[in-house]
């Protein structure tokens, strides 16, 4: 973040102080935005959960005196807005309340955010590189067969719910590891339970871990990514800058190279942006495929208990993050497109 | 500009459009007169051939309890198609309205608006909807069509609302305010219309997305309820299966990838045919 | 001499959905050195196909036959990495849009840099730099070395134009190719940058293709002329000889287009419209304040038609705009019919409405794509709420009234051609029957051919009914022919005006007379005498105003001024006066 | 007891079996390895008494990690468990009087003997005297007066002050005082993973981050070593658990019902399928509420005879565990010692049935009958999961025979317990209930008389005369070979009256390794963590 900035003040020395102060004021616009979501969805989540349903229907009957002391302790008693209020004034100290089963939520918290974060980030980073790579391919061979394949591929990965997709992975893959008679990639979890290896061997587990995952999550973006870049190619292939750049005595290759490829990116930044939220969707599907234990799992196992506050606290860390990718997708664009500078 | 005279191309040429609307229609028919010619009902039981093979008697197998898988698929692309259509049409109505409104009146409305779409943006709508749908559960499916809908307007509004605003300073519209039209009339007779291609394209799409929220939900139990069934909550059911009764699970998926296929393939054709304009 | 282009037999093809299209057909051409030709002929003719094919830069569905040889080499079947060593240092192009034709995300002096090491590997990138900042300089970007830093969007129009001839000029080409290089910009900047062309050739003894639908500028700039029909050769040469007695029915429709006549003299009526001291002011961004228009008195009587004239930006849309919003404006008065807006009610307003009409500059834009011809016509009828027979009977006479036949009723803009297009703009503001049209540069959008027709088109309408114009014009020609009285603009303030010979034909203050100036005309000798009085600069920011006389900093007559009388202009906004028959707001001008 | 799939019983003989765990000498074990086995999650609390941590993990845990008094036998006859107590004597009877003798070498994780201050914390706090205690239920300890020291530190004497013949379900398992201390100690101290604890095994660590408890070989251990290492407790979805014992990740899953997992497993070379009866049965609650069809108890009965109970188990247990017997007793367990099949009070006779029926004057109008006008139609609520729709589709069938109509409603089933169960919004309705080792205390609920909105575990609200008598005898009855004789007595009543229908036993069927010994279909036995090991 901060290298971005130091990058951006560089190139133009005078707009830093503007340009800090733009970023400032998005920040507190987001900041803002966070809150509202999660107030939406902790007001949706405390309305309609039933937080002791689960302890009532236990056999033998949970005795009553535990329930309500149950229902004092999780602020059943007050109405949604103070409840909120009494979540969120906790929050800057790093206090997220506590879970329907007592536990407090920050001690969860951080491990399933890093969780989620090691399974998604690796897949969405390579899915931008590939989906933006195999765009531009199939703009610069727009019509060719290869183009047309890779499209259609495209269409049809898009049209494959990302959890029949990860079944599928399992699927094809099975028969490779019972081939090779140990987990080659195994399925679950983000690592072997109970391993006792180190460092090289340790990182080696992980990653063989995180292939399939890593697939699932990226073939879907790299689908819908390309797509998008592919169009976003051939419309400044089309342009009349480029043909300029050529008259100029560039070839074709370094016209596209030097002033093409940038022109390009730039619209791609925004649906970044937009629809990272949609892919974070989906990553809660990969999640509970393969059996990682991360924020969109929690929040999936947190509404089946009728937890709001994991509900909430999944929520904010999800908004921060699209946020946060919204903010780099912003700091990309700045960086791509000097016109956003001023 | 189009060269002057040149006839407004009708959409339908294009491949993706030809193929897209076939294979719907194709999907459709089979799924509303599909099963008037099948011996079976999707909830027929016939416990003597459970989980049998594709055969000619079940031309896709049989289920757990012995229903004939082809009924259950019809039958669920039946649900999946009727609320995709019911989610995308109203996705586009709201996206639509709100839209206009938005980028026409501007200032605080707009704002207001936008400040809501934003909201709505940051958060992934399926998990939204994850959270109220299990004290909604026992309601009728209109409110899992509301839910999608409340849930995917967002983005087409944004772009309604951008071209609203565009055209809010056309020649066109300002001709119209400047002989006295109102607002509504302007909405309706100019921007409207002008939308409509745009919409038409988005409301193809969006039952394609329609179609795969209602399988995401299902997938987590939230979606259509039993004892009905949708192509969702089939292809969540058979993909325990998958392995071992391949064709519970691929039956379901297949024709829910072809339903998705085809309203992507006919929303994508129809907007290169809008953008060929 | 051998020429530095021979095109021969050359025929261009582009693929399309319902077979092929022929864009040239069987041209042949030939430019000799140091010589400037013109290709003119209406849209679509097939000049920048010709162009293009050329350079070797039509896209991938464009079939060329025939034969391009420059300086003796043969062009057409060379490879990509071939010809990049030809383009940019042997021809060089200047496109028409200077805007779409720079990489809006790198800074202008890079893209020069870029066309001078892109024939020159070995030059360093310093090298390069610098060498872009004195090619800036020559073609008259000030304080070139800071401004190279800029990003394409920051420079006007012209300034662009003049980086496009920079990154020709590079390598000194035998050959540039000019795409209509001026056709988007005002006529005063337009005669900055013929002026620069002129110059670079003169430099580099460079030949020149010059694209152009303005005669005009082919009087003022080029030797030959070849006019194109539908891709192929309708006449050739010397550009007097053939101005003088045009061989084509192509060449006399252009010609015809551009001749001036006196406008009608018509009786001045009771007043329509009077504004006085009118301003408005915009705030785009925090801070900064656009006075747009910047107190204005005008009045226009019925029948009558008086022309807003001045360069892009002065103002001239919002003061039409302030007229038909019918509200009361920021400061000053607004009277219609003798009625101030200010106080209308409602019903009041509306009820006015039907009486003020306008036509807008561009017909395409301002007519709703989806509607039929005859529902845009009848539109504002249905608002004031006419009964339907009467609409349906009033929207079958006025189609006839603008020269439409009923056919068109059921058509879409999109089926018409631009002049059509226009004739239904124009249909639907008198539909109403209005008294006061306001027109905003109703013709700008069409080709130079269609412009006078619906110029007398108006004209004649306007006399038959008695209307009262009010006209946004930048073609002085054709507003000479066209209208009474002329007020011209600069910088939201009327610097002068009076009846339309007065002004244009003797015009007093420096700005109007170096606008009239800079307006081609065809006349050979003329247009190139009148290359002295081109004005310099451009219309400054906007938002930041210079003090006392705001056209001081471009003004030709300032420069000649003793000390003491350039005291006055810059610190006393100039207030008009009477000179002669005419107000003019200047300080120095006297009598003519 | 080692075959793949348990063969086709003989007819009449019960296909009903002892813990099928490849019973294998220590002498064939390799030492060491890993066991393991998946779990649904993590304990939300890992204190068993707690009312989060209540749950089927902790109990599974506690079986490696903390003291019991007694472990259930094969036959689930509960024995004192020799490793912690050297004694348990029922002393007197009246007033009770229970004495604990600890083994001497008994110590916990931190060091401290384990002594009788242990087991009056126990008490004190589950007791129910301070509900700040969250416990998941008080039963047996509200009867005990006190918990007093006996000869040593080692001796722990417990008084009650009512009879309770269920009393060997104390101390299952037994907590150590440093969480009954104080009632925040019992409620948070043990949340994210245990801290104290005595047992073969202990915890080497709690990974919540990969949802993984370890635990490995106590070196503290005075009892017989564990062959194994380690066993790994890793939460896993049911439908991943499949590829997981393929690829090599876990050792065995438990099948239940899932057709789709015994596929899958019998695809795997190494791995086996080993089955044994447990406690889980499903059953039909009719609704005998003021005012239902079938309160009326002559009709109850005409439609409890027209249910074919082995045909459901045929179609619903039969695929997985062929052969299995449907269960023939309310409340004691098939596999128990003193379990009875009672079902012949009132078999399965569609006949019969059919006879009653027109007795009642319910007579045949086309398909369904009717009396009085009023169509023989009820409703019948299931699950809308496999198993529930299976239920329904065989039952309605046999009721269609004899002319009754069901009316099938597969509903949520997380709506199930609160909108349809617990108010007896049903006519009948199908679930399936876990029987509880001391069914005397534990189950009386579900015959308990319906008092306004209250109704215990008496979902169907119907009122057997005689059976509150039959419970206060059995639970002040200390011979347990009398007190199952009275559990079958209140069972041939709850036949008579059709209380509800026993139907299928759960199918007790894990997929389990080959090599893996000692361990897999329990039954009615302990987990036993300590034997199990991996053949050489
Ligand atoms: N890329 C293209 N694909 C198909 N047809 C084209 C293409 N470019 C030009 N044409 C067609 O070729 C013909 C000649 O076009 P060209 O651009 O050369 O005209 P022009 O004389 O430059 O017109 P204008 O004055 O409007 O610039 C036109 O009919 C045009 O529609
Ligand atoms: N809505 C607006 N917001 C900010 N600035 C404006 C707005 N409308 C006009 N301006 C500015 O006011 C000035 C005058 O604009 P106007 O459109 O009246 O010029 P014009 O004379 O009609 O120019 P042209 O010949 O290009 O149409 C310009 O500098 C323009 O940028
Ligand atoms: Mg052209
Ligand atoms: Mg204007």
């Amino acid at each position: 973040m901060l290298d971005g900035e130091r990058h951006v003040a560089l190139s133009a020395p005078a707009g830093r102080a503007r340009l800090a102060a733009g970023l400032a004021g998005r920040v507190a616009g987001r900041v803002a935005l966070c809150l509202a979501a999660v107030l939406l969805t902790y007001t949706l989540a405390a309305l309609s959960f039933d937080p002791l349903a689960e302890l009532r229907s236990t056999q033998p009957p949970t005795p009553q005196a535990v329930l309500d002391a149950r229902a004092a302790e999780l602020g059943l008693d007050l109405p949604v807005l103070p409840r909120f209020l009494r979540w969120l004034s906790g929050v800057p100290a790093g206090d997220f309340g506590v879970t329907v089963d007592g536990h407090a939520v920050a001690d969860e918290v951080w491990e399933r955010a890093g969780t989620s974060l090691r399974l998604f980030l690796p897949g969405s980073v390579l899915a931008v590189l590939l989906g933006v790579a195999v765009g531009i391919w199939g703009a610069l061979r727009a019509g060719r067969w290869a183009d047309k394949i890779s499209m259609a591929a495209a269409l049809v990965l898009l049209a494959v719910p990302v959890f029949v997709l990860g079944t599928l992975l399992k699927i094809l893959w099975l028969p490779v590891n019972e081939a090779a008679g140990t987990d080659l990639l195994p399925f679950s979890g983000e690592k072997t339970p109970g391993s006792d290896l180190a460092g090289w061997a340790a990182a080696g587990d992980r990653l063989r871990h995180l292939v399939l995952p890593t697939v699932a999550i990226a073939l879907p973006q790299i689908a819908f990514y390309s797509r998008y870049q592919r169009a976003a190619m051939l419309e400044v292939l089309h342009s009349e800058f480029l043909r300029a750049a050529r008259a100029r005595g560039l070839t074709r290759a370094r016209a596209v190279r030097r002033h093409g490829l940038r022109m390009a990116l730039i619209p791609m930044t925004a649906l970044v942006a937009f629809s990272f939220g949609l892919h974070l969707a989906g990553g809660v599907f990969t999640e509970r495929i393969f059996g990682w234990h991360g924020l969109g799992d929690w929040m999936m196992s947190a509404i089946e208990h009728q937890d709001a506050m994991v509900v909430a606290t999944s929520t904010l860390l999800m908004a921060v993050l699209v946020v946060v990718v919204g903010w780099l997708a912003d700091l990309a664009l700045v960086l791509l497109d000097p016109r956003t500078r001023s | 500009m189009t060269a002057a005279g040149t006839p407004r191309r009708r959409p339908g040429r294009r491949p993706g459009v030809v193929l897209g609307s076939c294979l719907l229609v194709a999907l459709a028919l089979a799924a509303f007169a599909g099963p008037l010619f099948l011996p079976y009902t999707h909830t027929q039981q016939d416990l003597a051939t459970v989980l049998s093979a594709p055969s000619p008697a079940h031309p896709l197998g049989t289920a757990r309890l012995g229903e004939d898988v082809l009924a259950l698929c019809l039958r669920g692309l039946q649900k999946s198609l009727v609320i995709g259509l019911l989610a995308a049409v109203l996705t586009t109505v709201v996206s639509a309205v709100v839209g206009t409104v938005a980028g026409y009146l501007g200032g605080m409305v707009d704002r207001v608006l936008m400040a809501v779409v934003d909201v709505l943006l940051v958060l992934p709508p399926i998990l939204v909807v994850a959270v109220v749908s299990p004290a909604l559960r026992d309601q009728s499916w209109l409110v899992l069509v509301l839910l999608i809908a409340g849930f995917q307007w967002m983005l087409t509004a944004r772009v309604v609302r951008a071209r609203a605003r565009s055209l809010r300073s056309s020649g066109y519209v300002v001709a119209a305010e400047n002989m006295g039209a109102s607002s509504a009339r302007v909405v309706t007779r100019h921007l409207l219309p002008q939308m409509a291609p745009l919409l038409v394209v988005d409301c193809t799409l969006n039952v394609a997305s329609a179609v795969l929220a209602e399988a995401g939900l299902s997938y987590f139990g939230f979606g259509v309820q039993a004892p009905d069934v949708s192509l969702g909550t089939l292809v969540s059911a058979g993909t325990g299966s998958a392995l071992t009764f391949p064709w519970v699970f691929l039956a379901p998926v297949g024709f829910l990838a072809a339903t998705v296929l085809a309203a992507a393939v006919l929303g994508e054709g129809l907007r290169d045919d809008e953008g060929a304009r | 001499m051998s020429p530095v282009l021979e095109i021969r037999d050359l025929t261009v093809a582009f693929r399309g959905r319902s077979g092929p299209v022929t864009a040239v057909d069987g041209l042949s051409l030939t430019v000799s050195p140091g010589e400037a030709l013109a290709l003119v002929g209406e849209s679509g003719s097939g000049k920048s196909a010709t162009a293009l094919a050329v350079m070797g830069l039509l896209p991938e569905t464009a079939r060329v036959r025939g034969s391009v040889l420059l300086a003796g080499r043969e062009l057409l079947g060379r490879s990509d990495r071939e010809l990049s060593r030809v383009r940019g240092r042997q021809v060089a192009m200047v496109h028409q849009d200077p805007l779409g034709a720079l990489t809006p995300v790198v800074p202008v002096g890079a893209q020069v840099a870029e066309a001078v090491s892109a024939h020159h590997p070995g030059i360093g990138r310093r090298a390069a730099a610098e060498r872009a900042v004195a090619l800036l300089d020559a073609v008259g970007i000030a304080s070139a070395r800071t401004r190279a830093a800029a990003l394409p969007h920051e420079f006007s129009g012209g300034m662009r134009q003049r980086v496009a001839i920079a990154m020709a000029m590079a390598n000194d080409p035998d050959l540039i190719i000019a795409d209509e290089p001026t056709s988007a910009l005002d006529v005063t900047i337009q005669a900055q940058i013929l002026d620069l062309l002129d110059d670079v050739r003169a430099r580099t003894g460079a030949a020149l293709l010059l694209i152009t639908h303005d005669l005009g500028v082919v009087a003022r700039s080029c030797d030959r002329v070849a006019v194109l029909r539908k891709g192929s050769l309708v006449e050739e040469g010397g550009v007097a000889p053939l101005f003088q007695r045009p061989g084509s029915d192509d060449l006399r429709g252009l010609l015809s287009a551009r001749t001036t006549a006196a406008g009608p003299e018509r009786p001045a009526g009771e007043p329509v419209l009077r504004i006085t001291g009118l301003r408005r002011q915009f705030s785009p961004r925090r801070g900064a304040v656009v006075r747009a228009v910047d107190g204005v008195d005008l009045d226009v009587r019925a029948g009558q038609a008086l022309a807003l004239i001045g360069e892009s930006g002065c103002g001239k849309t919002t003061v039409l705009r302030e007229i038909v919003g019918l509200r009361a404006p920021q400061t000053g008065t607004v009277e219609l019919f003798d009625r101030d807006v200010s106080g209308l009610r409602r019903r009041e307003r509306t009820a006015l409405r039907e009486r003020v009409q306008m036509v807008m500059q561009d017909p395409t834009s301002s007519l709703n794509p989806t509607m039929a011809v005859a529902d845009i016509i009848a539109e504002p009828l249905r608002v004031h709420g006419w009964p339907r027979p009467e609409i349906r009977a009033r929207t079958r006479e006025l189609l006839e009234l603008v020269g439409l036949s009923p056919e068109h009723a059921e058509r879409r803009p999109g089926q018409l051609s631009g002049g059509q297009r226009q004739r239904v703009a124009i249909a639907r503001a008198l539909a109403p029957r209005p008294r006061l049209v306001l027109l905003d540069e109703p013709v700008s959008a069409l080709d130079t051919s269609l412009r006078a027709e619906i110029m007398d088109l108006l004209t004649g309408l306007r006399a038959r009914f008695d209307l009262a114009f009010l006209m946004v014009s930048h073609d002085i020609p054709l507003t000479r022919r066209a209208v009474e009285r002329v007020a011209v603009m600069y910088l939201g303030t009327i610097v002068e005006a009076g009846t339309a010979a007065d002004v244009l034909d003797h015009p007093a203050h420096p700005y109007t007379r170096a606008l009239v100036a800079a307006t081609p005309v065809l006349d050979v000798q003329a247009a190139r005498a009148r290359r002295a009085a081109v004005l310099s600069g451009e219309l400054p920011d906007p938002t930041g105003f210079p003090s006392g006389c705001a056209f001081r900093p471009r003004c030709p007559l300032y420069a000649e001024l003793s000390g003491v009388d350039r005291a006055v202009c810059a610190e006393e906004p100039p207030k008009p006066r009477q000179v002669g028959a005419r107000q003019v707001a200047c300080h120095h001008v006297d009598p003519p | 007891a080692n075959q793949a799939t348990p063969g086709q019983a003989p007819p009449g003989a019960s296909a009903t079996q002892g813990p099928d765990i490849n019973r294998q000498d220590r002498a064939n074990l390799r030492e060491g390895g890993d066991l393991r086995v998946p779990i649904d999650s993590l304990p939300s609390n890992f204190n068993p008494k707690q009312v989060n941590g209540a749950r089927v993990v902790t109990y599974q845990l506690a079986d490696a990690i903390l003291p019991s008094a007694f472990l259930d036998t094969a036959d689930g006859v509960p024995a004192v468990n020799k490793d912690f107590f050297t004694a348990i004597e029922l002393v007197s009877t009246q007033p009770q009087v229970v004495r604990y003798t600890i083994a001497p070498n008994a110590v916990w994780s931190n060091g401290r003997p384990l002594t009788w201050q242990d087991l009056r914390g126990h008490w004190a706090a589950l007791n129910g005297t301070d509900t700040r205690y969250e416990v998941n239920n008080h039963v047996g300890y509200q009867d005990v007066a006190k918990v007093e020291r006996g000869a040593s530190d080692k001796e722990a004497v417990l008084t009650f002050a009512k009879p309770f013949a269920d009393w060997p379900g104390l101390f299952r398992p037994l907590v150590p005082v440093e969480v009954t201390e104080t009632p925040e100690a019992f409620n948070k101290s043990w949340l994210n993973g245990p801290t104290v604890t005595a047992g073969a095994f202990e915890v080497a660590e709690v990974d919540t981050t990969a949802k993984v408890v370890t635990l490995r070989r106590s070196d503290r251990w005075w009892g017989a070593r564990p062959m194994l290492d380690r066993v790994i407790f890793r939460a896993l979805a049911p439908a991943a658990r499949a590829d997981e014992l393929a690829n090599g990740g876990i050792d065995l899953y438990p099948i239940g019902g899932d057709i789709d997992l015994l596929a899958r497993a019998k695809a795997v070379s190494g791995v086996e399928i080993r089955q044994a009866t447990e406690r889980r049965a499903g059953q039909l609650s009719f609704n005998g509420g003021d005012g239902a069809p079938l309160s009326d108890e002559k009709l109850r009965v005409a439609i409890a005879q027209a249910v074919d109970p082995q045909a459901v188990t045929d179609v619903v247990v039969g695929p997985i565990a062929p052969g299995s017997k449907a269960v023939g007793n309310h409340i004691l367990p098939p596999g128990y010692a003193g379990y009875r099949d009672n079902s012949g009070v009132l078999p399965h006779n569609p006949d019969a049935a059919r006879a009653a029926l027109d007795a009642q004057g319910w007579v045949l109008d086309g398909a369904v009958r009717v009396k009085n006008g009023q169509r023989l139609s009820l409703r019948f609520v299931v699950q809308a999961t496999p198993t529930g729709r299976t239920v329904a589709g065989v039952v309605a069938e046999q009721l269609a025979k004899v002319g009754v109509e069901a009316k099938v409603e597969a509903v949520p089933v997380e709506r199930f317990q609160d909108t349809y169960l617990q108010p007896g919004n049903f006519d009948i309705i199908a679930f399936e209930w876990t029987k509880s080792p001391y069914p005397v205390s534990h189950d009386r609920p579900v015959f308990q008389v319906p008092e306004g909105a209250k109704a215990g575990n008496n979902f169907g609200r119907v009122v057997v005369p005689g059976i509150q008598e039959l419970y206060d005898r059995a639970i002040a009855e200390f011979d347990p070979a009398k007190r199952d004789e009275l559990a079958n007595e209140i069972d041939v009543l709850a036949w008579r009256h059709a209380h509800h229908l026993p139907l299928y036993p759960e199918s007790g069927a894990y997929a389990v390794r080959s090599k893996l010994a000692n361990y897999g279909a329990r039954g009615l036995g302990a987990y036993g963590f300590a034997a199990a090991g991996f053949m050489k």
